[in-house]
C-alpha cells in the first residue's frame, strides 16, 4: 500500500467526514474517535509518503492511472517541501482534534457531528492544496477548504461571527476567483493545466516575457494574497480568527494562511519557474517593500489590540509578510527561510491559539491574564514557549526561521527586509512580555500576595494540556532539528536557480 | 469609498483588458488551448479508451474524475455548511404535524404537480443514465431530481415535503453519493490499481472488458453524484427557505 | 596546546538546570529544597574545580552538543579565560545561596521556590556562556540568561518591580535582538559558518574596514549586559530585585557575562591583531572611558545604597572593557583578572547592603550614619569591599587595577591612565564617606550609638567570607593570574 | 483588419467577460445590502465561467459528443472554417487536426461544470450566512450592522 500513500493522506479525512455525517446523528460519542483515527491515518500516510520521497526524490501519483501523455489526468505530486507541509497539516489537524475533545460540546451545542465532518473536510481540502499537481484541481480543493472554513467560522455563537464569516466569504470568493482566472489565462496561453506541463511549455516556447503569462501571474498572486491575508488585502482575517469558535480557529489560523503561502511558493517555483518570477519580471523590489509594509503595519496593529486572539491574528498577518518577503528575496536562503517558516509558524500559531483557547473561554481581553501563572501554570509555560518562538529566541524554531530569512535578506542586500524582521521581533518582545507581565504580576492595588499553595481555578482537561504541550514541544523540536528539515527543503530547491535579476 | 472602489475596479479591468489584444480571437481552433495535445488527445482518443462518446462526460468522470469527486465533496460540504450554520436544536418530533388543510394550498397547483413531478423525476433519471451519449450526467440529472422535491415543497408546504425526505434522510443520501463515488475509487485501489482507475473493475463486472468497465464505472460515479446533488439541493432549499426551522415554506 | 574531549563542561553547566526539578518537587519542604540547591552548587563547583588542573596545564576541553546549523554547532570549549569566569561564578553561587537562604527567610519572601529555581537556571546559563566555544552558543546562553533572570528581577511583583523588569527586558532583549542578532547572522554569512573563537579572530580577513566597525559597534552595544553607556540604565532599574539577586546577578553573573562577551568579541571574534590593524581599539576605549567617568559622577549623587553600587558597577565594568580595548597584553590580563577581583569585592558590598536592609530596613546612605556600631562585622566587610573596588591594597582589586594601569602605559595611551586615576579618586569619594559616617557619626536624631545587633548569621557569614577572599586574593592571586596569563599567552 | 474589428469584434467574448466581472466586483465592494453583494459575487463568478467556456469555442465545430454508430467525424472534415487555418505553433498531424477541429474543446466545459457547482455551493453558504446575520442583527444593510456592533461594543 505504500505507493498509495499520497492518496491515502486525503482519503482518510474524507472518509472520516462521510462516516461522521452518517453515524453522527445517532452515535455522538463516536465522532471524536473517528476524527482522531482519520487524522492519525492521514498523518501516518503523510509520513509514509514522505519516507518514499526521501528515497526517490519525488513521488507522483496519477489519479485514474492517466499517466501519459502528461496532463491528461490529474496527478498528486509530492516533493520534500510539500511532503513536509502535508505532515504539518495533518499533525496540526490531529492535535486540534485531540484538543477539541472536551471543547466542542460547549461551542457547538447540538452540532457536534457537523462540526467534526466540516473539520475533517477542511483538513482534506488543505492537504489536497499542498499535494495537488494540477492547477485546476488545486482550485477545487481550495474551495473545499474555503467552504468548510466559512462554515466553521459562522457556526460560532459569537454574535459577530456571522458578519465576519460573510466578509470572509466575499473576500475568499474574490481570491479564489482571481486564482481561477489566472489559471484560465495560463490555460489560454499554454493549453495545459498540469503544473509541470505548464512550466515545460513556458520554458520550451520561451513565454517568460509573454504579457499574458505575466497577467496570469499577477492574478494568481492577488488570489493567493487575499487567501493568505497579505497586506493590503488582509482586512478579513482579524475578525474571522477572533470571532470564530476556538476549536475552528485552532485548525484554521495555523493552516489556512500557511497553505496559501505554500501555494504561492509552488506557483513561483514549479509553475512559472524562478527564471520567470525573478529574472523576467521586475517585481521583486515592489513585493519585498509590500512585505516590509505588511510586517511593520501588522506589528503596530497588533500592539494596539486589547484582545489576545485579535492580537495573534495581526501577528499572523505579520508572519505572512515574513514568508512572502522571504520567498521574493530571490535568494536561496530567503526561500529556505520562507518554507521553513511555513512549518515553524504553523506550530507556533497552533500553540498560541490552543493556549488562548485554554486560557479564555469567554472574553479574551489581555487584562484577563492577571495572575494566570498561578492559576494555569502549565498552560502559561507552553504559552511562554510559543511566545519565545514568535519573538525568535533560540533554540525555538522561530529563531531559526528568522535566522534563514535574515540571512537571505543580507545576502540579497535587502536591508529593509532585515530591519523589518528585527523590528517585528522587538515588537513581539513588547507584546508578549506585556502579557507575561500581566500573567506574572497579579497583585492588585490592595496588595494581596500570590501564594504557591493557591488551588488552580479550574482544572484544564488533560486532552487540552496534551495537545498544547505537543504543539509546544514541536516548536522546540523543529528548532533543534532544523538542520535535517532545512536539508530536505534544500534538496528540492537546489536544482532551481533562485537568483534575482539584479545579481 | 465609492470612488476608491471604482478606481480599484477600473484598475483591475484595465489590467485584464491590457492583454486582450494578445488573446486568440473568438473561435480560433488553433489557439494554444484548443490545439494543445491534451485537448487533441481527448477528442481523438477518448472513445477508444473509454467507450464513451460524450467527451465532456468522459473527461469529467474519468480523466479528471478526481476533480469531480471533490466537486461532489464541495456540494456535500455546502450542505453540511448550511445545516451547521442555520440548524438549531430540534423540537419534539410530535410537533411536526403537516397542516393538511392549509387554506393557501391550491388544488390546481397540487394536482398539476402530481402530474409533473413523476415526469420530472423520470427525465432526471434519463439525463443521468444517458449522460454517456448526450448532454447530461450526474450534476444535471441530480439538479432536476432535486428540483422535483423542491417543487413539491413549494406546491404544498415544507413539512409535507420533509415528511417524504427528512433532513436526516437527505444527509444519508448525500453521504451515500460521496461514498459511492469514493468507494468505486477505493475498489480500484483494492484491486491493485490507482484510485479511480476504472479499467481494473472488469474483474468484478460480468461480461465487460477494460474499456467497457470504464464506461460502466462512470455511470456508477454519475449516480453517486446525482445522489449527493439532488439531496443537497433539496436540503439547501429546505434550510434557506425557512431560516433553518424546517417549517412553513414559500 | 592539546585538546581533550570530555563531557565534563556540559555536566557542570547542566547540573543546576537539572537541580530545578528536585527544587520544584520539594517546594513544600524548604529545608530539603535548599539542600538540593547546595548540593547542586557543590557539584557544580566540584566539576569546575576538576577541570581546573587540566586547564592550568594549558589544555582545553571540548564538547560538541548539537550540530544545529550547517558548519555550526552548540559547542563547549573550556579555555583559561572561560575557566576563570566559571570559577568565579560557581564559587560565588554557593556563597550566595547561603546568603539567599538567610535573606529570603528572614524577610519571609513569597515564592521562594520560584526564586531558587530560576536562580539555578540563571547559573546554568552563566556557565554556558563561560564555556561557549563559538559565538552562536554564546548568544544562545546569553538570551537564556536574560530570560531566566527576568522573574528574579521582578520578584517582588509590585509596581516598582514591574517598571524595573520592563526596563531590564527592553534594554537587554532590544539590544540583543536588534544589534547582536543581525551582526551574528552577518558574520555567519561572511565566514560561511565558522564562528569558533580563536586568537586570530574568525572575522579577520572577512570584513572590510567599515563593515568591521559597524559589526564591532553592534556587538559592543548589543551585549548591553556590560552596561556601557548609553545602554546602562537597565542596571540601576534592576536593583529592585532582592539583594541576593542583585548581588550575584548584577554584580557578578549578568554584568560579568556582558563584559565576558565583549572580551570574547575583542579577543576571539575580531582578534587583537585585526583590531590593531584597523585601529578601532581606541574607539571602544573612548566609549568605555566616558562610561567610567560619567557613571562615577552619577554614583556620587545616589542616595540609595544599592543604586550607588549599581552605578559603581557600571564604572567598574567599563574598566574591563577599557582594559581589553587597549589591546595591550597587560591591559587584557588586567581586564580578565578584574572580572574575578571585582566580583568578590562587589558581591561583598551587595551582601552588606542586603544585610543592613534585613537587619534595619534601611536603604539609603543618608540613614546609615552610625550603623557601624550596630553592625561592625558587616561594615568592616563593607570597608574591605570598598577598598577592593577602589583598587587599594591589601585587596585583590589592587592587583587587577595595577595591571590595567600598566596596560595603559604599555599601550602608550596616557589619556586612559588619567581616566583610571581620576575614577579611582571618584570611587574613593563615593565609598569612603559611607564607611566614615557609619563608624564615626551618630544616627540622625539620636545621641547614643545603637546597640550591637548584627543581621542573621546566614547573611553575615557569606559576607565575611567574601571579604576574606578579597583579602586573600591580594596575597594569593596566583590562580586568577595564571589563568589570565594563559589566556593571554594564547592571544599572542 | 481594422484595429476596432480586430481588437473588439474578433475578441468580443473577452470584453463581455471583463465588463461583467467588473460589474460583479463593483457590486461586491460598494453595495450596502448583503444580498446585493452576493448577487455581485454571482455575476463575478459567472463572468469567469463565460471566459473559460469561450476559450474552448472553435468556429464551425460541434458539441464534443462523438456521434454514435457512424464513421464519426468524417462528414465534418470538410467543414469550411476548419480548412482555412493552417496549423501553427505546436505541430501535430494534419489529419488528426482536422478531425479534432470538428469538436469543441471539451476541457473548458468540464472545468466550468466544476466552477458552476462551486459557485452554487458558495452562494448557498453565503445565503445561509446572510440569514444568520439577519437573525442576529435584524437587518441586511451593512452600515446598520456595523453601527449596531459599534454601539453594542462601546
Amino acid at each position: 500500500m505504500a505507493d498509495q500513500a499520497p492518496l491515502l493522506i486525503l482519503l482518510f479525512p474524507l472518509f472520516g467526514a462521510v462516516t461522521i455525517s452518517l453515524i453522527g446523528p445517532w452515535k455522538k460519542q463516536l465522532c471524536l474517535p473517528v476524527a482522531i483515527v482519520a487524522t492519525i491515518g492521514s498523518l501516518a500516510a503523510a509520513l509514509t509518503a514522505f519516507c518514499d520521497v526521501l528515497q526517490v526524490g519525488q513521488v507522483q501519483y496519477f489519479l485514474g492511472g492517466w499517466e501519459s501523455p502528461r496532463g491528461i489526468g490529474i496527478e498528486l505530486r509530492i516533493d520534500h517541501v510539500n511532503g513536509l507541509v502535508a505532515i504539518v497539516v495533518t499533525a496540526v489537524a490531529l492535535i486540534t482534534a485531540i484538543y477539541s475533545a472536551r471543547r466542542v460540546d460547549d461551542e457547538f451545542e447540538g452540532k457536534v457531528p457537523l462540526f467534526y465532518a466540516l473539520f475533517l473536510l477542511s483538513a482534506t481540502g488543505l492537504i489536497g492544496m499542498t499535494l495537488a499537481g494540477d492547477a485546476f484541481n488545486l482550485y477545487v480543493l481550495l474551495e473545499v477548504a474555503s467552504l468548510t472554513g466559512y462554515a466553521l467560522v459562522a457556526m460560532g455563537k459569537e454574535r459577530r461571527a456571522a458578519m465576519s464569516a460573510f466578509n470572509y466569504i466575499v473576500m475568499g470568493t474574490i481570491g479564489a476567483s482571481f486564482y481561477l482566472l489566472g489559471v484560465g489565462y495560463l490555460y489560454l496561453k499554454t493549453g495545459s493545466l498540469n503544473m509541470g506541463d505548464i512550466h515545460q511549455i513556458i520554458v520550451d516556447q520561451d513565454l517568460r516575457g509573454s504579457k499574458i503569462i505575466q497577467v496570469a501571474f499577477i492574478l494568481i498572486l492577488i488570489g493567493v494574497w487575499i487567501k493568505m491575508a497579505f497586506f493590503p488585502l488582509h482586512a478579513w482575517l482579524p475578525n474571522v480568527y477572533s470571532f470564530a469558535p476556538s476549536t475552528s480557529a485552532c485548525l484554521m489560523a495555523p493552516l489556512v494562511t500557511k497553505v496559501a503561502v505554500y501555494v504561492m511558493i509552488r506557483m513561483m517555483l514549479t509553475v512559472f519557474g524562478p527564471e520567470t518570477v525573478f529574472v523576467a519580471l521586475p517585481w521583486s523590489e515592489i513585493v519585498i517593500w509590500l512585505a516590509v509594509l505588511d510586517i511593520v503595519v501588522a506589528s503596530f496593529m497588533a500592539l494596539a489590540q486589547k484582545n489576545l486572539r485579535r492580537m495573534l491574528s495581526y501577528l499572523i498577518i505579520a508572519e505572512v509578510g515574513y514568508m512572502v518577503g522571504g520567498a521574493w528575496l530571490a535568494n536561496h536562503y530567503g526561500m529556505v527561510g520562507a518554507i521553513y517558516h511555513i512549518i515553524s509558524d504553523s506550530f507556533m500559531t497552533l500553540c498560541m491559539f490552543l493556549a488562548a483557547g485554554i486560557l479564555f473561554t469567554k472574553s479574551d481581553a489581555l487584562t484577563g491574564f492577571k495572575g494566570m501563572f498561578v492559576r494555569k501554570p502549565a498552560t502559561m509555560m507552553a504559552f511562554t514557549l510559543g511566545a519565545f518562538s514568535l519573538i525568535g529566541i533560540p533554540p525555538t524554531c522561530g529563531f531559526f526561521s528568522k535566522f534563514y530569512l535574515i540571512r537571505g535578506g543580507i545576502e540579497s542586500g535587502h536591508w529593509e527586509f532585515v530591519i523589518a524582521l528585527l523590528f517585528s521581533s522587538l515588537i513581539n518582545v513588547v507584546l508578549f512580555f506585556r502579557i507575561i507581565e500581566f500573567a506574572y504580576f497579579h497583585i492588585d492595588e490592595k496588595g494581596s500576595k500570590p501564594d504557591q499553595t493557591e488551588a488552580p481555578a479550574a482544572a484544564t482537561p488533560i486532552t487540552q494540556v496534551i495537545s498544547l504541550w505537543t504543539a509546544a514541544i514541536a516548536v522546540l523540536l523543529i528548532g533543534l532539528f532544523n538542520q535535517p528539515i532545512v536539508g530536505w527543503i534544500q534538496t528540492t530547491l537546489r536544482p532551481l536557480t533562485i537568483v534575482g535579476g539584479q545579481g | 469609498m465609492k470612488a476608491l472602489s471604482l478606481i480599484v475596479v477600473l484598475f483591475t479591468g484595465s489590467l485584464l483588458l491590457s492583454v486582450v489584444s494578445l488573446f486568440p480571437v473568438w473561435g480560433n481552433p488553433h489557439s494554444p488551448a484548443n490545439a494543445n495535445p491534451i485537448s487533441q488527445f481527448y477528442i481523438n482518443e477518448t472513445e477508444e479508451l473509454t467507450g464513451v462518446p460524450n467527451l465532456v462526460t468522459a473527461v469529467l468522470a474519468d480523466f479528471r474524475g478526481f476533480d469531480t469527486l471533490f466537486e461532489t465533496v464541495v456540494i456535500f460540504s455546502a450542505g453540511l455548511a448550511v445545516f451547521s450554520i442555520l440548524g438549531r436544536p430540534k423540537r419534539k418530533r410530535g410537533d411536526e404535524k403537516p397542516e393538511e388543510d392549509d387554506p393557501s394550498e391550491n388544488l390546481i397547483v397540487i394536482q398539476t404537480c402530481r402530474l409533473v413531478i413523476p415526469i420530472m423525476q423520470l427525465f432526471a433519471l434519463y439525463v443521468i443514465a444517458h449522460g454517456h451519449h448526450s448532454p447530461g450526467g450526474g450534476f444535471q440529472g441530480g439538479v432536476i431530481l432535486g428540483s422535483s422535491f423542491i417543487l413539491w415543497a413549494i406546491a404544498r408546504n415544507l413539512p409535507t415535503a420533509l415528511q417524504r425526505l427528512s433532513s436526516r434522510k437527505t444527509m444519508i443520501l448525500a453521504c451515500a453519493g460521496v461514498l459511492i463515488y469514493a468507494g468505486i475509487g477505493v475498489i480500484c485501489q483494492a484491486l491493485g490499481e490507482n484510485f479511480l482507475d476504472y479499467h481494473i473493475l472488469h474483474y468484478l463486472l460480468p461480461a465487460t472488458d477494460a474499456i467497457m468497465a470504464r464506461s460502466h464505472a462512470m455511470l456508477g460515479v454519475e449516480i453517486g453524484v446525482a445522489f449527493t446533488v439532488s439531496s443537497i439541493m433539496f436540503g439547501l432549499y429546505a434550510y434557506l427557505s425557512s431560516q433553518g426551522r424546517e417549517e412553513g415554506g414559500l | 596546546m592539546s585538546t581533550i574531549h570530555s563531557s565534563l563542561p556540559i555536566w557542570a553547566c547542566l547540573v543546576s538546570l537539572f537541580a530545578v526539578i528536585p527544587i520544584v518537587l520539594s517546594r513544600r519542604h524548604p529545608n530539603l529544597r535548599e539542600t538540593f540547591t547546595f548540593l547542586a552548587g557543590f557539584i557544580k563547583f566540584g566539576l569546575v574545580l576538576a577541570m581546573l588542573p587540566i586547564v592550568l596545564h594549558g589544555q582545553t576541553i571540548e564538547f560538541t552538543i548539537w550540530r544545529i546549523l550547517p558548519n555550526l554547532a552548540i559547542e563547549f570549549r573550556v579555555d583559561a579565560f572561560g575557566m576563570l569566569f566559571a570559577l568565579v561564578a560557581s564559587s560565588l553561587w554557593i556563597i550566595t545561596s547561603v546568603y539567599s537562604v538567610g535573606y529570603m527567610r528572614s524577610l519571609k519572601e513569597h515564592s521562594q521556590t520560584r526564586f531558587f529555581a530560576f536562580f539555578a537556571i540563571a547559573l546554568s546559563a552563566t556557565l554556558g556562556v563561560a564555556f561557549s566555544a563559538n559565538l552562536f552558543t554564546l548568544y544562545l546562553f546569553y538570551e537564556m540568561l536574560s530570560l531566566s533572570t527576568y522573574p528574579l528581577v521582578t520578584h517582588h511583583q509590585d509596581k516598582e518591580a514591574r517598571t524595573g523588569g520592563r526596563t531590564y527586558l527592553t534594554y537587554l532583549m532590544g539590544t540583543s535582538i536588534g544589534f547582536v542578532l543581525p551582526a551574528l547572522i552577518f558574520c555567519y554569512i561572511r565566514t560561511g559558518g565558522d564562528m569558533d573563537f580563536s586568537a586570530a579572530g574568525f572575522l579577520s580577513g572577512h570584513l572590510s574596514g567599515t563593515e568591521a566597525l559597524v559589526v564591532l559597534l553592534l556587538f559592543i552595544f548589543g551585549f548591553a549586559k556590560s552596561g556601557l553607556m548609553p545602554f546602562h540604565s537597565w542596571l540601576p532599574g534592576a536593583m529592585v530585585a532582592p539583594t541576593p539577586v542583585s548581588a550575584l546577578l548584577h554584580a557578578v553573573a549578568v554584568v560579568k557575562v556582558g563584559v565576558f562577551c565583549i572580551v570574547r568579541v575583542i579577543t576571539g571574534v575580531f582578534g587583537i591583531g585585526f583590531l590593531q590593524e584597523l585601529g578601532y581599539g581606541t574607539i571602544i576605549a573612548g566609549i568605555a572611558s566616558f562610561t567610567v567617568i560619567v557613571s562615577s559622577l552619577i554614583a556620587l549623587t545616589q542616595d540609595n545604597l544599592k543604586r550607588r553600587l549599581a552605578f559603581s558597577t557600571i564604572g567598574q565594568l567599563a574598566y574591563i572593557t577599557l582594559g581589553v580595548a587597549l589591546l595591550a597584553p597587560k591591559g587584557i590580563m588586567g581586564s580578565m583578572m578584574h572580572i574575578g577581583m571585582h566580583a568578590f569585592g562587589k558581591i561583598t558590598l551587595f551582601f552588606c547592603a542586603g544585610a543592613i536592609f534585613v537587619a534595619t530596613g534601611k536603604k539609603y546612605v543618608s540613614e546609615m550614619a552610625g550603623i557601624g556600631k550596630r553592625m561592625p562585622i558587616t561594615m568592616f566587610a563593607f570597608f574591605i569591599g570598598s577598598l577592593s573596588v577602589i583598587g587599594l591594597p591589601p585587596t585583590g582589586g589592587f592587583i587587577s587595577k595595577w595591571y590595567l594601569v600598566t596596560g595603559t602605559v604599555e599601550a602608550d595611551q596616557i589619556v586612559f591612565l588619567i581616566v583610571f586615576l581620576a575614577s579611582t579618586l571618584l570611587n574613593a569619594a563615593y565609598f569612603l564617606p559611607i564607611v566614615y559616617s557609619a563608624f564615626f557619626k551618630l544616627p540622625q536624631g539620636s545621641q547614643t550609638p545603637e546597640r550591637y545587633k548584627e543581621g542573621p548569621w546566614f547573611c553575615v557569614i557569606p559576607l565575611g567570607l567574601t571579604a576574606l577572599v578579597t583579602l586573600i586574593l591580594f596575597i594569593k592571586p596566583q590562580v586568577f593570574m595564571s589563568l589570565a596569563n594563559l589566556a593571554n599567552l594564547v592571544g599572542q | 483588419m481594422d484595429p476596432l474589428g480586430d481588437l473588439i469584434l474578433a475578441r468580443f467574448n473577452y470584453w463581455i467577460y471583463v465588463v461583467l466581472m467588473m460589474i460583479g466586483l463593483y457590486a461586491m465592494i460598494t453595495k450596502n445590502n448583503l444580498i446585493k453583494k452576493l448577487i455581485g459575487m454571482s455575476i463575478f463568478q459567472t463572468a469567469i465561467i463565460l471566459f473559460f467556456v469561450s476559450t474552448g469555442v472553435k468556429e464551425g465545430a460541434t458539441i464534443p459528443i462523438i456521434d454514435h454508430g457512424e464513421d464519426h467525424g468524417s462528414e465534418l472534415v470538410e467543414a469550411p472554417a476548419a480548412a482555412e487555418h493552417v496549423p501553427e505553433g505546436r505541430g501535430f498531424d494534419h489529419e488528426e487536426a482536422l478531425e479534432s477541429d470538428a469538436f469543441a474543446n471539451p476541457l473548458p466545459h468540464v472545468l466550468m461544470l466544476t466552477a458552476i457547482v462551486v459557485g452554487v455551493a458558495t452562494l448557498g453558504v453565503g445565503l445561509s450566512v446572510v440569514q444568520k446575520v439577519f437573525i442576529r442583527f435584524q437587518t441586511l444593510e451593512e452600515d446598520q450592522i456595523l453601527e449596531n456592533i459599534r454601539t453594542s461594543d462601546g
